[in-house]
């Protein structure tokens, strides 16, 4: 007998002839199925749906809930991730029915509210940013790298500049930039972090040459650390010729306080799943706004919207545009929800909300490093990578400090990157913190620390207290079973 | 400031920043050149979540919902019923405010779920492997597409009539700096597969075909994919409205290779186009060529039974610019979504559903089309979508119809591939009779 | 440092200064307090409420949810307490902004639906009981059977019967009945059940006095079985002028199979909680509509809505109306649930409901008598009661097995109810219930049966897995601290 | 049948009637009389879940719920703004789909929700004690009206004027049947002490007074708690909107001896009057008399802190007719949401609520008693009701405001206390400058 054994599988609970929903059906008279499809077009084979009762339902999705954890239940600092607390009042507006029912294909005079609302969400992304023109329609950070990175296809295109095939991309970047760019038809060059952590400009200077068609870079970058020479390293590459990409995922650590734009780039893709609040619903949907300057706006996916006496349009008119990268306008319910945070916060909040993000890192950092290893030793902005620990005689890896974390509630740093520092763990506390959760952070933090030394093995069989122990992924890849 | 998102009082400020060894917070930021930081402020006052609400409110109030209406618009994002329970359980936030389950022993509950969603999808189009999710339809058809000129190295792509607008397009986005074709094919009623063996070659790809196509008709047999692997391209299969295999025969069972689509009918609210659902699914010789995320089953130190992500070779955080694609968010809680959706309507009410649109929309077809002045443009077995023409009907109708409180369809761009003013209309399950009836009385009026 | 503590008490995770919302305020100018309110009726000491932020309390109150445990979680087969699944449906109406934002002393012209609802309702609650007329104000079933008791007083004033002083109630009722009918100024006779665990007529006999006023009553009783000579004690007690009232806990073990009406009682309460699916809330709010035969309609408390060619109106003109038993009109919100559980399930259903409860409680009664004491060995309706273990060497107590049970992710059944007896163990397992459930419960139970031989210490020890182990209840009631 | 609330499949009750020996499940009910079965059975079809929620739209439909117009209708239940986190928290199925937490080792969170609860409640009103809750604030205050005289032992009670008619008509009810008088004070102006002082006796077994009172009247001072207490009667507080305590000293302070009300106000929606909550609190000398659930805190085997019902000797299911009372089920849900309710605003939030109430209230009477043809009938210090008369307006005026949108609300049944057309008017936090100098507008145009 298995003590609270999870759920089983939904197949495993299916029972025949089980109902969990009534739908409602046409009140036509039942013509056979034969007459109005061809048997040709029909099942042969039954469909193997599970048949539950709502109750079943309910009860499993219950108990995998209860077998998961987001930001309510604790502490995430999840480096990178920026898992900061998302508001409730997010969830309620998209449910309201004049958005939750509206239909992406509606005439521009039932769906001026709608329209309003992208206007006015471009209109505050380009402000907080710096940028002249948005486009909503990405639906993840690195689908706005896509849209961004084909953008300079395309005006390289237009300039008959396709020789220039190469996105310079610092190696301590995440790795949707370089697949990101190989998507787009580009070389991907490695540039190489400084001792610092930063690029510098002479570092950088070997790599340009004519091919280059820009750079990407994430500022602060994820090691936490502001590029200090950016206004030099935004000019060297546009001296080139060539355009800069700002990754926004970082953009926590600086709202109100710099803006992309005036640092020199030409690109900003903004994740409103990390900056702006929207929950990440265990991986997605996030959304991903690309911000252009000026000279890039033709090349924007259409339709664009647009305010007119008469109220806002749709507008295809745009000669130079990419075309469509998604179907529809993008992640319009996200959107909704970005927006309410920033109202919600005003640009004192936002700015804020950066200082606080800031302020808890580099607490957790000045108190971490006494333990752990820190690399780059400087002030960081709203994250910070250790690397391993300092005194560690039992040779404890990080993913062993990491599976120790789950035993106190709390969700591990990330493990492994930014790929440039060994056993690297990146932490990001964000705002969404109090004094009392980061010194309860810092006491876990030390307690394992000492465990490392005093009881090496236990740690490194860790979790102890989660519903499985350490999974065998190795056999998971040799032997895919990914459907029951 | 208090503020409610803003957890850190002015005074925890002070002794952090103590602890650091600063007198202010804003001594952190002293990288920043000042005149960057000077540059960065702008107007935009702090609200309350109340003003917030009746802002958003207002902006509600001025759209036209269907749930307003009586809506005969589909063309690609359909209106169903979505059952309570299915709110409740998305939103517990477990689900609602994780990341991407990176961490398999406090996730087992979210990667069970995608395991499920991985099976789920893979049994409806009757495909052997599923990913845990695309960004939308779309995208998903131009990943496919990516896959199979990768695969097979061949340079042209074949797409079939009747591939919804916003899938063409995004395939062209997506291959714009390829060096390959992409033949949309004209529409020409009958002969698609007399144009299709003219226009295959060993040099193509692959062949995308839309099932039920973006007219609602029925053009996927046995016989044409057999004919598309004989030549050696790859067959992908469009899917916009899955509900429909819980009555169709899966693209799978008639030899589809890859079968990609839009799930947004799998119990996501319209939401004025997003977020949707792409799914991904695959026979297993293309499983190490996937994009997206998998799930697989494995067991933990004890033997037990667990889920954690797998093959993640493929993707980009591992094999960065050899990544099979570039994406990392995906759709994980629409994915889940569709799970619940799923299991919630089971076998049964997912037929039911789908036989009910049917019925519907074959009984409004029949009611319009004697109409004298409605033209029925849909003379291939259709499924829930029709075209009718309503000539000389053009801008006054949909105008007048919205007045009686009627959404008459999508109106299709002249000329490709119908000549008339042609409109493409869907009756999902909640399509009554009575509306129906009512709604044929009042185009016949609009028609005098 | 402990690992995977609870949350803190709200006031000790307060700090000053911390907001968790900011209401809408005034847009007027800020007049100071002291010309709003003089300074004698406001504040002197600081309120002392807990500063936190938005994350705080979602986190706070996150966390004690997952320290609880209700239907959704798991088998709650609570014997009495009708713990069937509450479908999700119920919990979208009432939040209606018709329903919701609906004040209750609004004209009737703005309340028509509301009224109607109400009208509805009662009208559906008399044909499934097979009573007269309904009153919706009761806040729960207790409370139904106070206001059915002030009927009962008043008619007597009416008849100037006040001598008949005394309600029979059986030895096995809830606690409930014999305390409203103090409440209700009535002493308490209390009846032996018989051998077979029902009331016989033989034995009801000699309690008929002239100062009986009636009897409670509720049938199947509280030890699940059915009152097989309802028939002649309704009779018996109208013969003596007294009245019966059905107290209607257990409706859910006949809906759709027999009505309390065609019993003979005179008053019937329901728990809209219990029998029709609305959730309890952790304790509350149920609610407990009355039903009565017409001789007693005239006291029903006012006002009571009719229909008229006008619409649905209030009316108040009872003169012999007990009043008002609650402020406005009852539960509305509880009762726009039970009555849409009503809609879904149609008379079909509804006796479906009663017929999966009935059986599966017999399904359990079968399989658990083989290891359990059984008292009363022959059908039961849709619970039952076991008295302890049948082989129990260690003297282990239904406190133990319900202790253990918890270790199994399973809510315990009603111990030590009712009071005649023994170690009562009282299982409701409801129609929710799928034949997987059952057996895995049995097989629970059996396994818990045999630890009592194997492993009595363990088991006398348990919970083993939650989050606190048995907890002092002596100490609680000797020193209470009921705030912090 | 297949129905989503019943899962027990035809072939599972087939295989379950086996293992009991029966041929059908129906044998199951033989004991009930064939005759009384005949007669049960009534006309009703099953609908499922969507047309039952088209049902109730329809009917919630020919609702106008105050947050269509601008109210200003109070008088014992209250507009206020309801954080958006409360429900998400509220109802996680954990805490909504629960029993009472009868076993506290898998029901912690609840029973400190609880714990929690009656110390802030106990905050609140300034007392020692308070239970975790009554059905609704009528109900309380009918209850310590019944502890008061059972403590006692005396036969009379003196109800101020100014108290909820609602609570009047239930005290009425629940001692209608007892050897008691219950003394409802007519409304003199000026002259509560005086006149109290003359009623005050020795067979005073309590007096009962609303804070602020119906009408909105701040009347509660600690002279005349004194002079109860001086007199050897219990004072027996009633407060129909605890918001106002975030400003108003607390009764406790003042000496009350029991604090009951009605905490809708707490985060609690209008709903048509219910469920609402009700709240109990009193001097820990009245502890073992008093009604309802509490929850203690103690320690588990481990020493470890923890939380039980306690003191449930005092409770139906044990002592039964000896019990303080017979309630059950109480609000428990209610009461977290209370709970909720004030951890969000904290003593600021509350403060604000509060004092936005009583600016408007104050802002609102000055206004409207600018009009010549309104009668200012609140003199004395008031919270955030107060009472104007409206003269010749009578029947058309209700109408009149509501086509303009507003509520203008609540007409004081003629005579008592006021002579005049009299209404009471409440003034939410929601309430802006604008939406009250149309309303004055508006009014004075209808009175024209
Ligand atoms: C630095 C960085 N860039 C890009 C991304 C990709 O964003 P998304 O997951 O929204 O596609 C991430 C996400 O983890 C990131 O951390
Ligand atoms: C048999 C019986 N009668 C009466 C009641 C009291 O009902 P309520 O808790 O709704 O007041 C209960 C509740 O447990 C009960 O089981």
């Amino acid at each position: 007998m298995k003590k609270k054994a999870g759920p089983a599988l939904l197949n495993q609970a299916s029972v025949p002839g089980r109902r969990g929903y009534l739908p409602p059906v046409s009140d036509l008279p039942p013509t056979p199925e034969e007459e109005l499809i061809p048997s040709s077009f029909r099942r042969t084979a039954p469909l193997n749906l599970p048949e539950l009762s709502e109750m079943d339902v309910t009860r499993h999705f219950t108990q995998l809930s209860m077998r998961s954890f987001g930001v309510d239940q604790g502490f995430y600092p999840l480096g990178s991730c920026t898992m900061k607390y998302n508001p409730k009042l997010l969830e309620d507006l998209p449910t309201f029915p004049g958005f939750r029912d509206l239909h992406p294909l509606q005439d521009e005079a039932d769906i001026q509210g709608a329209l309003r609302l992208i206007y006015e969400a471009e209109k505050i992304f380009s402000a907080i940013t710096g940028m002249d023109a948005f486009t909503l329609q990405p639906a993840a950070g690195a689908h706005g790298e896509l849209t961004g990175l084909l953008i300079m296809k395309a005006a390289l295109r237009d300039q008959g500049e396709l020789a220039r095939d190469t996105i310079l991309i610092p190696d301590s970047a995440h790795g949707t930039n370089p697949a990101s760019a190989a998507l787009a038809g580009f070389k991907v060059q490695k540039i190489p972090s400084s001792a610092a952590g930063i690029i510098e400009p002479d570092d950088l200077k070997p790599y340009l040459s004519p091919q280059v068609a820009g750079l990407m870079l994430t500022n602060p970058n994820t090691l936490g650390l502001f590029e200090e020479k950016i206004l030099t390293i935004t000019q060297m590459i546009h001296d080139i010729g060539g355009q800069v990409y700002y990754d926004g995922a970082n953009l926590n650590a600086i709202m109100g306080w710099a803006r992309p734009g005036d640092m020199g780039f030409d690109l900003v893709h903004l994740n409103l799943h990390k900056t702006f609040a929207t929950p990440h619903g265990g991986g997605g949907p996030g959304s991903g706004p690309l911000g252009v300057k000026a000279h890039l706006a033709p090349y924007l996916p259409v339709p664009r919207v647009i305010s007119t006496p008469g109220g806002f349009k749709w507008s295809d008119d745009a000669p130079r545009t990419i075309g469509k990268v998604k179907g529809f306008w993008g992640h319009f319910a996200v959107v909704i929800k970005a927006l309410a945070y920033i109202y919600c916060l005003g640009f004192d909040g936002l700015k804020q909300a950066s200082s606080d993000a800031v302020l808890a890192a580099n607490y957790l950092q000045t108190l971490l490093k006494e333990d752990y290893n820190l690399p780059y030793d400087r002030y960081c902005m709203h994250e910070f990578v250790l690397s391993g620990l300092k005194d560690n005689p039992a040779a404890i890896r990080t993913l062993d400090l990491a599976k120790g974390l789950l035993d106190y509630g709390i969700h591990p740093p990330t493990v492994y990157f930014p790929l440039i520092v060994p056993e690297a763990l990146m932490i990001e506390p964000t705002e969404s913190v109090t004094l009392d959760l980061l010194d309860s952070f810092v006491a876990i933090m030390k307690e394992l620390a000492s465990q490392a030394k005093t009881k090496p093995e236990e740690l490194k069989e860790a979790p102890h207290s989660t519903p499985v122990r350490r999974l065998n992924e190795a056999q998971a890849a040799r032997h895919p079973v990914l459907k029951w | 400031m208090g503020h409610p998102y803003l957890p850190l009082t002015d005074s925890e400020r002070r002794q952090m920043a103590k602890v650091i060894g600063l007198q202010d917070p804003s001594e952190l930021f002293q990288a920043i050149p000042e005149a960057i930081k000077a540059q960065a402020s702008f107007e935009l006052p702090a609200r309350n979540e109340w003003e917030v609400k009746k802002r958003f409110s207002q902006w509600a109030a001025q759209n036209t919902p269907v749930s307003q209406v009586i809506s005969f618009l589909g063309a690609g994002a359909y209106e169903h019923a979505i059952p309570s329970a299915l709110p409740y359980l998305v939103n517990r936030s477990e689900f609602l405010t994780a990341y991407t389950p990176y961490q398999p022993e406090i996730s087992q509950g979210l990667l069970q779920a995608f395991f499920e969603y991985q099976s789920l999808i893979a049994e409806l189009t009757g495909m052997d492997v599923a990913n845990a999710s695309m960004y939308d339809g779309p995208t998903a058809l131009a990943e496919a597409v990516l896959l199979a000129l990768n695969v097979s190295k061949k340079k042209e792509v074949i797409v079939l009539s009747g591939l919804n607008p916003e899938a063409q397009q995004v395939i062209k986005t997506y291959t714009a700096h390829l060096p390959v074709e992409i033949h949309f094919l004209a529409p020409q009623d009958p002969g698609v597969k007399a144009e299709l063996s003219s226009l295959l070659s060993d040099q193509t790809a692959a062949v995308v075909i839309q099932y039920p196509d973006f007219f609602g008709r029925l053009r996927l047999t046995s016989e044409l994919l057999s004919l598309i692997k004989a030549s050696g391209a790859l067959s992908i299969v469009y899917i916009n409205d899955p509900v429909c295999l819980g009555l169709l025969e899966p693209p799978g069972a008639m030899g589809a290779d890859l079968v990609v689509g839009e799930a947004q009918s799998l119990g996501l609210p319209l939401s004025f186009g997003g977020p949707y659902l792409g799914f991904f699914a695959a026979k297993k010789n293309f499983l190490r060529n996937m994009p997206g995320r998998l799930v697989g089953m494995t067991t933990d130190l004890d033997g037990k039974e667990g889920f954690v992500l797998t093959l993640q070779t493929r993707e980009q955080h591992i094999r960065r610019e050899k990544a099979t694609s570039n994406i990392c968010s995906n759709q994980a809680l629409c994915a889940l979504t569709a799970t619940i959706y799923l299991s919630l309507l089971g076998p049964t009410g997912l037929k039911e559903v789908a036989l009910s649109t049917v019925r519907n929309s074959h009984y409004l077809y029949s009611q319009l089309t004697r109409i004298p002045a409605v033209q029925g443009l849909s003379p291939e077995p259709f499924f829930h979508e029709f075209v009718v023409g309503l000539p000389n009907a053009a801008a006054s109708l949909v105008p007048k119809m919205k007045e009686k409180g009627f959404l008459p369809g999508y109106k299709l761009p002249p000329g490709q591939p119908f000549s008339t003013d042609a409109y493409l209309l869907y009756t999902s399950e909640l399509r009554t009779k009575t509306e129906m009836d009512r709604f044929c009385e009042e185009i016949e009026r609009c028609l005098q």
